[in-house]
C-alpha cells in the first residue's frame, strides 16, 4: 500500500469499518455461544479473526454493480455487505425468516439484492460460480466487478486452475481472493502446497498477484480497491492473497489442536480490531467512551438479532416442497 | 411444414432464442469456429460473434460453474457438453450448485441454463465415450431433464428448455443428428414435462423416449403385423414426468414394456417401470417388462456394442412376455 | 465378542488389513495428523508412518485418480471421501477409469480400490453436505457398492472390500459413527454380495440398508406390538445384489416394503422396489411399497429435515398398505 | 540438449529410432486406409508427425521398471513400447486377437506387461492415474519413473493442476509431458490458453519444466533421458513440454480446415523421419537402399498386421460381460 493512504482515510470510513468489524466479532460469538445452547446445529464456521479481509474489501467495492461470492465461511462477508443481523441469526436458528428461509443455514448465505451471491459448501465449487458472474458483467458492459473469496484449502481444486485461466483469455472482470488464514480444517497450508508464496500461482494464467495484509482493515481496503480499479478499468482478473488468520477452530467441532497456543495469541496482538482502535486512540479519533459505546450497540444488536431469531416461526411444512423449481 | 435433420431443428431452437433474446449465449468447446464437434451449432458464431458463442478449453468443471454463475447473474446460456460422458467433469457444479441454488437461498436465485450435447451409445466407441448417464441427472430435484426423439420435438422442447428458469439437462443423441423429419413452421415450442403418445394402440403400452422411439415404433409395426396393437408413449421428458399419460394408457392396455437404452440399475427405466408396477399395479395383467442396455460397459467391437443395446428382437419378446404370446 | 462402536469397528479393519498386506494404504483429506474428521482412521498415521497415511490437499478428483492409478499398479488404496458429497467432484475418476479400466483392457488390469467415508443425511447439514449418493455409483458395472448397518457388519465387509479385487464404494454414515454393537473377535469377514435377514418374520418383508436398519428394526418391534410380524432383509451390498435372500422372504411374505434414505428417482430403493415387483409378480398380494428420501435437496431447519426423511412412522404407514391394514 | 550428444549417440540405436518412427508412420497409414474401407470404426486419432516424442521418450526410459501413461491418440506410444502391431491392429479391428479383446478400440490400447498403462479417452484423466502409479514406484522405492503423457489440450483441466500439486508435496518420480501438436480437435493451443510458454506453469508447484524439440527424436531421447534421470535420482517431478504437430485432423472425420496449408507444409519439412534420415544420410550411417529396405520392411509388417487383424475372430458373445469384474 502506498504511504500515506492511510493518512488520507477519512475519519467517518474509519469508524465504520470499526464497527463492521466489531459487528461481525459480536455476532460470531454469539453465534458460537447459541451453538452450545443448541440453537444451531451443524457446521458453522466462524469469522473470528478475519473481519478486515471481509470489511475492508467489500467496503471498497458498489454492490450495486458489483458482486462477491465466498464460501461456507460466510457470516463475515454477509454482515460486511450490510445484510441484517436478524435476517442472518434467524437463518443459523432455522427460522423462516431466515435470509435463506430457514432452508440454508450457516454455509448459505445470500442477499440477491445485495449481489451476495453465497454462500457455498463444497471447497472450490464457488470459484467457476463467481467467474460465470463475471463473464456476465464483461457481456453486459454494465461495469461491474466481482469478489470471488476462497481459502489457502481451495486453491489446489481443479477448478481454481480452470476459472483463472478462462477468466484470463476472456478478460473478465474478478478479483481472486485467497483469503489465506494458514489453515484448511487441520491442515497448514504449507503442508499441502508446493509454494508457500501464492502469489506465483497467478503466473500460470498471466495474472498478476499481489500479497495483501489481512489483518489491516485499511491496507485490505486500498489494495482492494486498487484491485478493483484495475479490473473495471482494464477488464481482467486480478489474483490477491489475503494473509490473514482464523482465532477459532475450523467449525464449532473443532478444537484445533494442530496449532500452538503461542501461535494463536502471536496473532491476537496483530487482532484487527485492536490493530485499528489503537491507531485511532492514539491518533486521537477514538475516544474510550466511543469505543464502548459502539462495542455495545454492536452487542445489542445481536441481542436483538437473537430475539428476533428465536420469536421467529419455523418454517410451514410445505416449505420442504418450495423453492425447488422456479 | 419443413422437411429438417435434427441438427438443424436444434439450430433453429438456438438460433430464433438467440435473436429473440440477447440474455442467450452459447458456451462450448469448439461450439464458434469449429461450427461444433456435430455441427449443431453451424453458423451461430458468424451470426452472433464471439461474446455469445464462445469457444471454452477443455476445462468441463470449470465452463459448467460458469455458466450457471451467469445464469444466476441473469444470462441464459447454453452449455454445450462435447458429449455428456465429459460431463462427468462437471456433475458437482450441476448437481450442487445448479439443482440446489435455489433451494439453498430460499428462492432467492434462479438458475436459467441448459446443458445440451450428445448422450449414449454412438458407434464404435468403447466404455468411456458410450455412455447413457440421464440416471445420473434425474435423480435430482431442482433440475428438469429432457429427451426429445423427433426433429419437431427436438426443437419445440429446446426453446421450451431455453426459456425455463430452470437447469435444463438436454438429452441429444450422434445417431440422431443426421435424421429428417417434419418441424412445423414458425413459431414450435413444446411444453417440458408433456408425454406423447407417438403411436396410439390398445395391446400393450410400450414405454420410451430418446433414440430408442425410433426404434420401438419399428417393433410396434412390426407387431401389427401380428395382428398385436401397441401403443408407444414418449415419455420427452423425465423431469418432471408426465406420469399421467402413462398410467392412462396403461390402464387402457393393461400391459405395458418400458424400452430405455441406459443400464438397468437404479435407472429411468428401472424407476418407470417401478412407478407404472406401483401404481397401476390392479390394472396390469402382466409383470411390466424392462428392456435396457445390458449391465456391461460397452464394448469397441460393434457386435457386442449392439448386443448391448435395446433391440427390436428384445423389444418383441417383451411385448410377447406381456401378452403371454 | 465385544462391544465396540462403528467407528471402532471400521478402524479395526483397516488395521488389520494395513497389518496384514504392506500395499494396503490411506488417503484422504485429514485422515493423518488430524486423524480423520470423523475420526475413523485415528491411530493409524502414528502407527503406520505418513508413507501409507497420507493427507492429501483439498483435490478430490486428483487424489481419488491417484488412488486409482497406484491400485493398477499394485497397491491396494483405501481413498477416504471426507463425505461422498465431496465425491461428485471425483465422479469421472470413479466411473470413467475404475469402473471401466478392467474391461477397456480387456481384463488385463483390476483396480483394488476402496472409497470409503460418510455417505447420506447427518443433521442440519443443508442441501449440499446431506446427500445419499449411492443411486450415481449402483448404476455401474464394474463397481462394487457395500452399505453395513452394523459394526460387525461394517468391519467384516470393509476387509472384504479391501481385499477385493475390484473397485468397491463404501457408505457409511455420520449418525452411524458412535453406535455400539458386538463384533466378532479375531477375524471376521462378510462376503460382499450377501444379505442378511436382521429380524425373521412372516407376515412382510421389509427390505433396507444402511442407517435405516435400525429405524426398520425400530418399526419391526412397533408392528409386533400390533400384532404383524415384519421380517427384516438388510442387502448390505448393493452391487452385486443378493437379490436371491430377498426374493426367498417375499415369496413367503407375499408383501414387501422398500426403505431407501436416497431421493426415489432412478434410484437404489426404486430399482430394488421394481426388481421384487417383477421378480416376485405371481407371489405378491399387494403393490410393492417405497419408502425414501422425499424428492427434495435436503433443508437445513431440523424439522424439514426429518420430514425429507423416511420415518418410523411413514414405515409403519407402508406396511400397513401392503396388509391392507 | 547438450552440444556433442547427438555425436555421442550410437549408430545402433539411431537406426532403431528411424525404424520405429516409420513404424508407426506406416501403421497409421494403414490404419487410415483401413478406416477408409470401414474395417476401424469410431474415434480413431493419428500420431503422424508426432513419431519423434514417443520413439524418442519411451527409448529414455526402462519398461522394465518405468511406466507410461498416455491419452486416447495411443498408437505411437503402443508402437514406441514394442507391442506387437498384429495385436494393436487387430484391437482397431475389434477383434478377439486385439491387445485388449476388441473392447477398447484405438483409444484404449493396454499391455500390462510393458507398463504401459493406457489408453483413456478422456482429457487430462490420465493424469492423476500417472501419478498414483508413482506414488506405487515412489512408496515401494522400486526406482520406477512415470511417463504422463497429455496434450496441449488438457493442460487446462483441473485434473493437471490437482497433479502437479500433489506429485510435487509428495515427491513423487513422474515425468509430465505435455506434448503441444498446437491444437486441441480445431482449437489453436493459444486461443484457449493464457500463456504460450506452458513451461511457466511448472512453477505454480515448484516444478522445473524444459522445452523439447519433438521433431528431433534424438533430442526428445537425450531431454526425456535427462528429465528420468532427475526424477529416479532425486524423487522428484519434471515437467517437459515436448512441441510437436500433428499432420492429419484431429481424428479420422476432421478435415482439419483450421489451419493453413502452409502451415502443414512447413512442418512437413521438419518432419523427424526425415530430419533423422537426412542427418544419417549425411553422415554416411545411412544409404538410400537401406533406407528402401527399412520402409518396405515396415509396410511388411503393418500388411501383416492387417492379414492377421482380417483373418482373426470376432468376440465371442460371451464376452460381452466378460472382464467387467476381477
Ligand atoms: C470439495 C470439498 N472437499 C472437502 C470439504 C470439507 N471441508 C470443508 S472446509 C474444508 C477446509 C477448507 O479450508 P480453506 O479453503 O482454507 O478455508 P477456511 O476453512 O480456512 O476458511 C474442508 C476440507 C468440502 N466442503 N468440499
Ligand atoms: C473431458 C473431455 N472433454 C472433451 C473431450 C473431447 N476431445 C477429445 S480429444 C480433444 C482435444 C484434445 O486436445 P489435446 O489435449 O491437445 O490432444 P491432441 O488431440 O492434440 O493429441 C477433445 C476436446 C474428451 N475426450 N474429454
Ligand atoms: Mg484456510
Ligand atoms: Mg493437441
Amino acid at each position: 500500500m502506498a504511504i500515506g493512504k492511510k493518512e488520507r482515510l477519512g475519519a467517518q470510513i474509519e469508524a465504520e469499518f470499526l464497527k463492521k468489524m466489531l459487528l461481525i466479532r459480536r455476532f460470531e460469538e454469539k453465534a458460537a455461544q447459541m451453538y452450545g445452547l443448541k440453537k444451531i446445529g451443524g457446521f458453522c464456521h466462524l469469522y473470528i479473526g478475519q473481519e478486515a479481509a471481509a470489511v475492508g474489501a467489500l467496503a471498497a467495492i458498489d454492490l450495486g454493480r458489483d458482486y462477491t461470492v465466498g464460501a461456507y465461511r460466510d457470516h463475515g462477508y454477509a454482515l460486511a455487505c450490510g445484510m441484517d443481523p436478524r435476517g442472518l441469526m434467524a437463518e443459523l436458528f432455522g427460522k423462516a425468516t431466515g435470509v435463506s428461509r430457514g432452508k440454508g443455514g450457516s454455509m448459505h448465505f445470500f442477499d440477491a439484492s445485495r449481489h451476495m451471491l453465497g454462500g457455498n459448501g463444497i471447497v472450490g465449487a464457488q470459484i467457476p460460480i463467481a467467474t460465470g458472474i463475471a463473464l456476465k458483467c464483461h457481456y453486459r458492459k454494465d461495469g461491474g466487478v466481482v469478489l470471488c473469496w476462497f481459502g489457502d484449502g481451495a486453491i489446489h481444486q481443479g477448478s481454481f486452475h480452470e476459472s483463472l485461466n478462462m477468466a484470463k483469455i476472456w478478460k473478465l472482470p474478478i478479483i481472486y481472493i485467497c483469503e489465506n488464514n494458514q489453515y484448511g480444517m487441520g491442515t497448514d497450508f504449507r503442508r499441502v502446497s508446493s509454494v508457500t508464496d501464492f502469489v506465483v500461482m497467478g503466473d500460470s494464467y498471466g495474472i498478476r498477484g499481489t500479497q495483501v495484509n489481512g489483518m489491516d482493515v485499511v491496507e485490505v481496503f486500498h489494495d482492494v480497491g486498487e484491485a478493483a480499479e484495475r479490473a473495471r478499468a482494464e477488464s481482467t482478473p486480478v489474483f490477491l492473497e489475503i494473509k490473514t488468520y482464523r482465532y477459532r477452530g475450523h467449525s464449532m467441532s473443532d478444537p484445533a489442536k494442530y496449532r500452538t497456543p503461542e501461535e494463536l495469541e502471536s496473532y491476537k496482538k496483530q487482532d484487527p480490531i485492536l490493530i485499528l482502535k489503537s491507531r485511532m486512540e492514539e491518533s486521537g479519533r477514538l475516544t474510550a467512551e466511543a469505543y464502548a459505546a459502539l462495542d455495545s450497540e454492536c452487542k445489542s444488536t445481536c441481542d436483538d438479532a437473537v430475539k428476533f431469531a428465536e420469536e421467529s416461526q419455523e418454517p410451514e411444512p410445505s416449505a420442504l416442497y418450495e423453492d425447488i423449481l422456479a | 411444414m419443413s422437411m429438417v435433420t435434427f441438427r438443424e431443428a436444434l439450430r433453429a431452437a438456438m438460433d430464433e432464442e438467440m435473436e429473440r433474446d440477447d440474455s442467450v449465449i452459447l458456451l462450448g468447446e469448439e461450439v464458434g469456429q469449429y461450427n461444433g464437434a456435430y455441427k449443431v451449432s453451424q453458423g451461430l458464431l458468424e451470426k452472433y460473434g464471439p461474446e455469445r458463442v464462445r469457444d471454452t478449453p477443455i476445462s468441463e468443471e470449470g465452463f459448467t460453474g460458469i455458466g450457471i454463475g451467469a445464469a444466476m447473474a441473469g444470462l441464459r446460456p447454453v452449455v454445450e457438453w462435447m458429449t455428456f460422458n465429459f460431463a462427468l467433469q462437471a456433475m458437482d457444479q450441476v448437481i450442487s450448485n445448479a439443482a440446489k441454488m435455489r433451494y439453498m437461498s430460499g428462492g432467492q436465485f434462479s438458475v436459467p441454463i441448459v446443458f445440451r450435447g450428445p448422450n449414449g451409445p454412438a458407434e464404435y466407441l468403447g466404455a468411456q465415450h458410450s455412455q447413457a448417464l440421464q440416471s445420473l441427472f434425474a435423480h435430482f430435484p431442482g433440475l428438469k431433464v429432457v429427451a426429445p426423439s423427433t426433429p419437431a420435438d427436438g426443437k419445440g422442447l429446446l426453446k421450451a428448455s431455453i426459456r425455463d428458469d430452470n437447469p435444463v439437462l438436454f438429452l441429444e443423441s450422434e445417431m440422431m443428428y443426421g435424421l429428417k423429419g417434419e418441424v412445423p413452421d414458425g413459431e414450435h415450442i413444446v411444453a417440458l414435462g408433456s408425454a406423447d403418445v407417438k403411436r396410439p394402440g390398445k395391446d400393450v403400452t410400450i414405454v420410451t423416449y430418446s433414440k430408442p422411439v425410433r426404434m420401438v415404433l419399428e417393433a410396434a409395426e412390426a407387431l401389427a403385423a401380428e395382428g398385436i396393437d401397441a401403443e408407444v408413449v414418449d415419455l420427452r421428458s423425465l423431469r418432471p414426468l408426465d406420469e399421467r399419460t402413462v398410467y392412462d394408457s396403461v390402464s387402457r392396455t393393461n400391459r405395458c414394456v418400458v424400452v430405455d437404452e441406459s443400464m438397468p440399475f437404479a435407472s429411468v427405466g428401472s424407476h418407470v417401470a417401478w412407478l407404472v408396477s406401483h401404481n397401476c399395479f390392479d390394472e396390469l395383467d402382466a409383470s411390466v417388462e424392462l428392456v435396457s442396455g445390458e449391465d456391461v460397459p460397452m464394448p469397441y467391437n460393434h457386435s457386442l456394442e449392439l448386443a448391448a443395446q435395446p433391440s427390436i428382437l428384445k423389444i418383441l419378446e417383451a411385448v410377447k412376455r406381456v401378452l403371454y404370446a
